[in-house]
């Protein structure tokens, strides 16, 4: 049968196909690189100075953190409406007992990972445990931790938190880009070595794409979709520590803005280096990407209603795109995404 | 009262002379500003006695920032000591908790509604609680050159673009008339707009050399937007030297930018509101150099002015509003740490006041 | 209960010289309010094959899932696997870990990954170690499907392979891991739940090649299955279960078909002969042309009451055809005509198909065929919305008369309209599925493997509503592998080979041998499409 | 085999599998009576007051419409976060035609809904013709509306919207409720006959559970999707035109707040009457059994940061809840899929 299957294909296949598979893997990519070359002749110098290169890396840390901790309950199945809840916790955390208490930044860092992971395992413990679906139950507790984060903070921002976690956080740059980048690479380089190459990994992407088949494969798919939900916490966790170390302070409310960004990060992301998988690497070069057109729009000094509209359209055409190439060559089976 | 006299660079010749003399203008108004402002009497004296044992119903915009609290506070102490009984409706900030607690004022049969939310997102309920004869009073949204919106009995305002003009007037005099000012602004924000076009008058009217860019970021982006916007327009334009943030809420995210962007040292921040934690960084070393606002306490005592006197049948006044306060890092240490910008003003206000009522004796 | 208990090889063994292989006792199993299994003991001993077999439905597969340790079983379960007491519950680790080994019924595959990837999946939560390596994977699973001469890409998406291909996979993975156990001291025991239902007769082989190598090491095989003969001819003796109930054990040896049909159904079962061919008509269905991805250039045509069975090995392409003719194929070319009605392939839609009045009845029940989370009623009722409108909404009262009548016609147990269509087990399911194309007389019926996994019952049942319709007027085109069915029910066979058709049997002509002959393709020259239906005429 | 599993049902186990189901089909509504007469007893009359539930009832009407709307396409597994950005441009169209050019509020009116409709349309075109994912096709138009309708409305908000519209939305009220409960109930009316009585509804239905069968059942896959999406972009259009009725004026950005609510009130929905199964009355049912928390929390004067915390507890609480009940009876309803 493999005889016959090798015998029918025409000689022309295996290239065509190899370019769908290769811009299916780095169509995003190029896509950048036009918007790339775009921006530098319309802006010229402005737009390729290392000052500008420097602020696009620097400023996105926080977003890239809290995608890249998402990836592992998506590579699972479960969706994580609450990490900008726990973004919210976390900083509110940091800055109370750093700023109101008076502790030391490290045990107020410390204390806010680990409120984090708390908050985590009660979203895992309620997947887990009440098998409520996780799109749902953490849509609610993301509202519970708005409201716990109203209740901590009384409403307020809260500023002055300890220099020492904005110099770990933006001070002491290598190469001019802050160590906040850093950080979101090493991340990103954990997460794909996770989901690439350990055993969790492997059974996280199982577990995501057919339960009762990972449970009969001896999977403990109560436990690593609770440890799922608690990484991504605990990686929202840091992202708030250092969205504290950024701006110095934390309020109550901005954190809620991540979400969608976040989410769409991690889907474009999945639409490059490894097609219709949730992956590190992709979701890193999602985020710069669009946050490279977005800057450079902010450059132009184009009106601010041109920045929703790039986002949403940078979104669709390059998931259009992707897609389209994948279709090209093989006859979809399933797909990423939910129930 | 900070208005300039206006002035026209119809010769070049005339430019330097005049920009100087913008300069000091500016350097003028805001020396006034930041003197601590002293309580003079909003209107006639009146007897709120007959107020005593009505209903006020007190929706906010939304119950979730410190200043709604704070005014709420104001608010129920002077209601105490007026035996008015006051009622809060607890909002987060949705239009549909608007409506609805207006319908509760109405089928409560309150007999004033001191709005915090936006009237122009309630038309039909005003229109509703005017056919029910309750009157309503709109708190701090309004400057008076503003256009009101209908079925409103009283407003206590709020001085947007006066605030607006001392902000350009700091931009103006702390660069000796070299002012490249970034202008943040959050168009949906009611008040956004006309303090945008007030900086860009005065900075025109006062220094001829100024120039101005406005970036908007909608409020609900500031968290993931506002720094990269800022960061993005220092590098269009390297020479900015003053940042106007409107509303000082957001200051936080424009220290990150600048700092981000290596110009700590040379971008100030100037805004408006006077909230404590912007008065924290100001006290703590930070771009952020000045920042001009009111006493929220006296703004729940100018509110309840105008509600005592509709529920005791006297005429609203025209110009109610709390008195604008600048605190630059000279004179920002009053505040106190933390940072209470209440002190920041003589209590005069509330003798002032209870005297106004006829409610001192008691 | 007229059952001959005396032949019944009595279970309870607890006298056994040596531990068994697995000795299980007192299995039971309750979903909320059925009881599935009840009291069920076994013994298999080491080196032995067993079969078994009942009806659908009877509590195999769960038996299975509970030595899997996918299912708990109600208290009062002893399992024990070569004298060691499980102690607890059971868990698919530690069934793995006691030497047990399974190919389930549904494969338990991912499509979307890779077959490296999917031969891992067991290995995964046994793993000692915390990392995977891809490469190495990929490496050694591409030496494994070698090995096996399966010419598989270990790297390509198991959706890209055939049924046929999955199959193997699976169990190459199942042997893979016995090896493993194997490696580990003593071979243990395989559990194989119909994994032949995919398989056309001449690779099953291979399979039992591999089984009986690890029975003579020393291991036991548990084999599942429906096909009795086969059954009785690889194992060394076969249990029967009957309504979750265990029937008793018999030695395959001496025993014949009837007898375990008497076992597993309580009563004699009338098989069916072949139905005398219909008379010649004009063609329902002309089709000239048909390419699709493993179909070249076939032309075949259907009269009406007529049953044509189509047939061939693994990727000969005879499992593409029913899905071409009836609209469904993606990038298929051709031209059809059905009835009046003449059809481009490449524009052709299902749509298009079922409003000339083809009926297609797909393989793959779970993915094409149904939905497994809503009623029998919902699922009868997909075909027949259109037709049952009253005002402007849907007769709901008229659907469910219609569908208690249906499910009362074909026997569909048990005998409701409200259960979710998924509790239903695999037999039930297909009489579900034809009841919902039959009701709305299809002038043709196209099915791909009709009975894959139903039991021998539930099967004649089913050839009887196939005949039925035949009997109507329809054509009746059925794709299988199933030699043995295709000689029961067809009264033509077509052959196929290489994505063309190479062979016709006709009446008396058709039978396994040479159903098998033909496949396998003994040399014998292509017929042209038009001198065979001249033959049939 | 019927036989006998009849037979051995013991006498008490319907019953106890009949709570089940009751329990299953009306936890929720047990639940809002439990809070109803906790909230009674706390606050007495004002709570019970018919004015306390006209407004309640009268005041949700944009959510109700929105999530009812939501329900088409998620019957058909497509996930629509875009409906809010629909309810914002139709909400701006209505203000702005009417206000800033002085069309009559009629002209306004159907040109917002004929907007609605091309927004659904736009959603449902790149769902069908290029493959994507509606969840990141709709993220990515939600946040291109969005700057459509910043583009618009040149960030400002429009007030000022003919009375005529307020007098059709909020005036005239009926048993002291206004019509916009009316067209809510209304709507949830024509949803829930779909859904159940027409062809449409049910092939929807079975789309959304499985899309091989029903293409090879007939039905024209793409085309239902593309009419799902249209017809919850048509739903947000009505809730737009509520909208600006309701508050007589348009803002940028309000609408956006709408999007979790509605998507917990349709989840919330889906564990009542119809118990995982998305439905009508459930949804109606979830929309005023949360206000009336929020409301009763309202009345009580409480602490703002107590309505998140309500809002996501009772979202958590509820369904775990009716997860639960559902549970007990069968044994967890995953089997081995072969996707
Ligand atoms: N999870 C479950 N919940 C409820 N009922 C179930 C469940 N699993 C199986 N059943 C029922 O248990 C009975 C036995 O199923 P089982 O899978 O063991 O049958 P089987 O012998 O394997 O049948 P087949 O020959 O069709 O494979 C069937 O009636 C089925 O409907
Ligand atoms: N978790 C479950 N919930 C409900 N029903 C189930 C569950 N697991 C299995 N079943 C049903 O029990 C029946 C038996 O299960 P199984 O998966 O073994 O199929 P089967 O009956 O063996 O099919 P076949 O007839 O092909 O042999 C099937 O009809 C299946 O739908
Ligand atoms: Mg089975
Ligand atoms: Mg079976």
């Amino acid at each position: 049968m493999t005889d016959t299957a090798t015998k029918r294909t025409p000689s022309l296949r295996p290239t065509g196909a190899r370019v769908g598979a290769w811009s299916e893997k780095y169509g995003l990519l190029v896509i950048w690189a036009v918007l790339i070359v775009v921006f530098s002749v319309i802006e010229g110098p402005i737009f390729l100075s290392l000052a500008n290169w420097q602020s696009i890396l620097g400023s996105q840390s926080v977003l890239l953190l809290l995608a890249v901790g998402l990836l592992i309950p998506m590579t699972a199945g479960d969706y994580d409406l609450s990490v900008t809840g726990v973004l919210g916790i976390s900083s509110m955390t940091v800055a109370l007992l750093n700023v109101q208490f008076g502790w030391p930044i490290w045990a107020a860092v410390a204390a806010a990972i680990l409120a984090s992971l708390l908050a985590g395992a009660l979203n895992g413990a309620i997947v887990v445990f009440f098998g409520v679906d996780p799109f749902i139950s953490t849509l609610g507790t993301g509202s519970v931790f708005l409201g716990v984060i109203y209740w901590m903070s009384n409403s307020n921002t809260i500023t002055g938190v300890s220099p020492e976690l904005s110099a770990w956080v933006v001070g002491g740059k290598i190469l001019g880009i802050p160590p906040a980048f850093y950080y979101g690479v090493g991340a990103c380089a954990i997460v794909w070595f996770v989901l690439k190459y350990t055993v969790f990994g492997r059974q996280m992407l199982f577990v995501g794409r057919n339960k009762p088949l990972s449970r009969l494969a001896g999977m403990a798919v109560g436990r690593l979709r609770f440890l799922g939900l608690v990484i991504s916490a605990f990686a929202a966790g840091i992202a708030g520590v250092v969205y504290a170390g950024t701006t110095g302070s934390a309020d109550p409310t901005s954190s809620q803005s991540f979400l969608l960004p976040t989410f769409a990060a991690v889907f474009l992301g999945a639409t490059v280096i490894q097609n219709q998988r949730f992956n590190a690497w992709g979701t890193l070069i999602a985020v710069y990407f669009l946050v490279t057109g977005i800057t450079g729009l902010q450059l132009l000094g184009a009106d601010s209603f041109v920045q929703p509209l790039f986002f949403g359209g940078a979104l669709v055409v390059s998931v259009a795109l992707s897609q389209f190439s994948r279709r090209r060559d093989a006859a979809g089976s399933e797909r990423l995404g939910h129930g | 009262g900070c208005s300039s006299p206006s002035h026209s660079s119809s010769s070049p010749s005339a430019s330097s002379q005049s920009s100087a003399a913008g300069v000091a203008a500016a350097q003028a108004a805001l020396t006034k500003a930041e003197a601590v402002p002293s309580y003079t009497a909003p209107g006639p004296a009146f007897d709120a006695a007959k107020a005593a044992g009505k209903h006020v119903f007190y929706i906010p915009q939304t119950s979730n920032v410190p200043f709604v609290v704070a005014v709420q506070k104001a608010l129920s102490k002077v209601a105490a000591t007026a035996h008015v009984d006051l009622t809060v409706w607890p909002t987060t900030g949705k239009s549909t908790e608007w409506v609805q607690g207006i319908e509760t004022a109405i089928s409560q049969k309150a007999d004033a509604i001191i709005l915090g939310a936006s009237p122009d997102a309630l038309a039909p309920q005003l229109a509703e609680a005017a056919a029910a004869k309750i009157p309503v009073i709109v708190l701090h949204q309004y400057d008076t050159s503003m256009t009101l919106p209908a079925n409103v009995k009283a407003f206590a305002f709020a001085p947007f673009v006066p605030a607006a003009k001392l902000l350009a007037d700091y931009a103006v005099a702390s660069t000796k008339g070299s002012a490249d000012v970034l202008v943040i602004t959050s168009n949906e924000l009611k008040p956004s707009p006309p303090m945008a076009a007030a900086v860009s008058a005065e900075l025109t009217s006062t220094c001829p050399k100024c120039t101005d860019t406005e970036v908007n970021v909608a409020a609900a982006d500031w968290g993931s937007k506002m720094q990269s916007s800022v960061q993005a327009a220092l590098l269009r334009d390297p020479k900015i030297n003053v940042v106007i943030p409107l509303f000082d809420s957001s200051s936080q995210f424009v220290t990150a930018a600048i700092t981000a962007a290596g110009k700590a040292d040379s971008v100030s921040i100037a805004t408006f509101n006077n909230t404590p934690f912007v008065l924290d960084l100001m006290q703590k070393g930070s771009p952020v150099k000045m920042d001009v606002g009111e006493s929220i306490n006296w703004i729940g005592y100018a509110a309840m002015d105008q509600v005592l006197r509709v529920l005791s049948g006297v005429k609203p006044l025209t110009n109610e509003s709390a008195p604008l306060r600048v605190f630059t890092t000279k004179n920002v240490s009053v505040v106190g740490s933390p940072s209470d910008n209440e002190k920041g003003y003589s209590t005069s206000y509330v003798n002032g006041y209870l005297k106004l009522w006829g409610l001192t004796s008691k | 209960m007229t059952l001959d208990d005396q032949q019944i090889v009595p279970e309870d063994r607890q006298d056994a010289p040596e531990p068994s292989m697995l000795r299980v006792r007192n299995v039971s199993k309750t979903f909320g309010e059925t009881r599935v299994l009840r009291e069920v003991s076994l013994d298999i001993a080491a080196g032995e094959t067993r079969g078994l077999v009942g009806e659908n439905g009877s509590g195999k597969s769960t038996l299975i899932k509970v030595l899997a340790g996918f299912y708990q079983p109600d208290p009062g379960a002893e399992i024990s696997v070569r004298g060691r007491q499980v102690a607890g519950s059971l868990t698919p680790l530690g069934a793995r870990d006691l030497g047990l080994t399974f190919v389930h019924q549904d494969l338990a595959l991912v499509p979307s990954l890779t077959v490296s990837d999917n031969m891992t999946v067991n290995a995964l939560a046994a793993s000692r170690s915390w990392r995977v390596s891809p490469k190495a994977e990929a490496r050694s699973t591409q030496k494994l499907l070698d090995e096996y001469g399966l010419g598989i890409d270990a790297r390509a998406a198991v959706s890209s392979l055939t049924q046929l291909e999955r199959a193997m996979v699976a169990i190459v993975r199942a042997i893979d891991g016995m090896r493993e156990s194997a490696a580990h001291g003593q071979a243990g025991l395989l559990v194989l739940d119909e994994p032949t239902v995919f398989l056309p007769k001449a690779d099953r082989g291979l399979l039992f090649d591999l089984a009986r190598r690890h029975t003579s090491d020393g291991g036991g095989v548990l084999f599942v299955s429906h096909d009795l003969e086969e059954c009785l001819e690889v194992t060394d003796s076969i249990t029967v279960l009957r309504d979750g109930r265990l029937r008793g054990t018999v030695p395959s040896k001496g025993t014949d078909r009837a007898d375990i049909i008497r076992l597993m159904v309580g009563k004699e079962l009338n098989l069916s002969s072949r139905r005398p061919t219909p008379p010649a008509h004009l063609p329902v269905v002309r089709a000239t042309g048909l390419n699709g991805t493993s179909v070249r250039d076939v032309s075949l045509e259907l009269g009406p009451g007529e049953i044509v069975g189509i047939t061939g090995l693994l990727g000969s392409g005879f499992d593409e055809l029913p899905y071409l003719i009836s609209g469904a194929g993606q990038g298929a070319t051709g031209r059809l005509a059905v009835g009046e009605r003449e059809f481009d392939l490449a524009s052709m839609r299902p749509v298009d198909g079922i409003r000339a009045g083809i009926a297609l009845v797909p393989g793959d029940r779970a993915r094409q065929g149904s939905v497994a989370s809503l009623s029998v009623l919902d699922n009868l009722s997909v075909q027949a919305l259109p037709t049952a409108r009253a005002w402007f909404g849907i007769d709901w009262r008229r659907l469910r008369t219609v569908g208690q009548r249906l499910i009362a016609t074909y026997d569909v147990r048990p005998q409701k309209l409200d259960v979710a269509y998924g509790t239903l087990s695999g037999g039930n399911q297909q009489k579900v599925l034809l009841a919902r194309w039959m009701q709305t007389n299809p002038g043709v019926i196209l099915l791909h493997e009709p009975t894959q996994g139903v039991d021998i019952g539930a099967r004649e049942q089913i050839f009887d509503i196939v005949r039925a319709g035949a009997d109507a007027g329809a054509a009746v085109l059925c794709a299988s592998a199933d030699q043995e069915q295709l000689s029961l029910l067809c009264d033509r066979v077509l052959v196929m080979r290489d994505g063309a058709i190479v062979a016709e049997l006709l009446g008396g002509d058709i039978s396994k041998a040479a159903i098998a002959r033909e496949s396998l393709g003994s040399a014998r020259q292509s017929v042209p499409p038009a001198s065979r239906r001249a033959a049939t005429s």
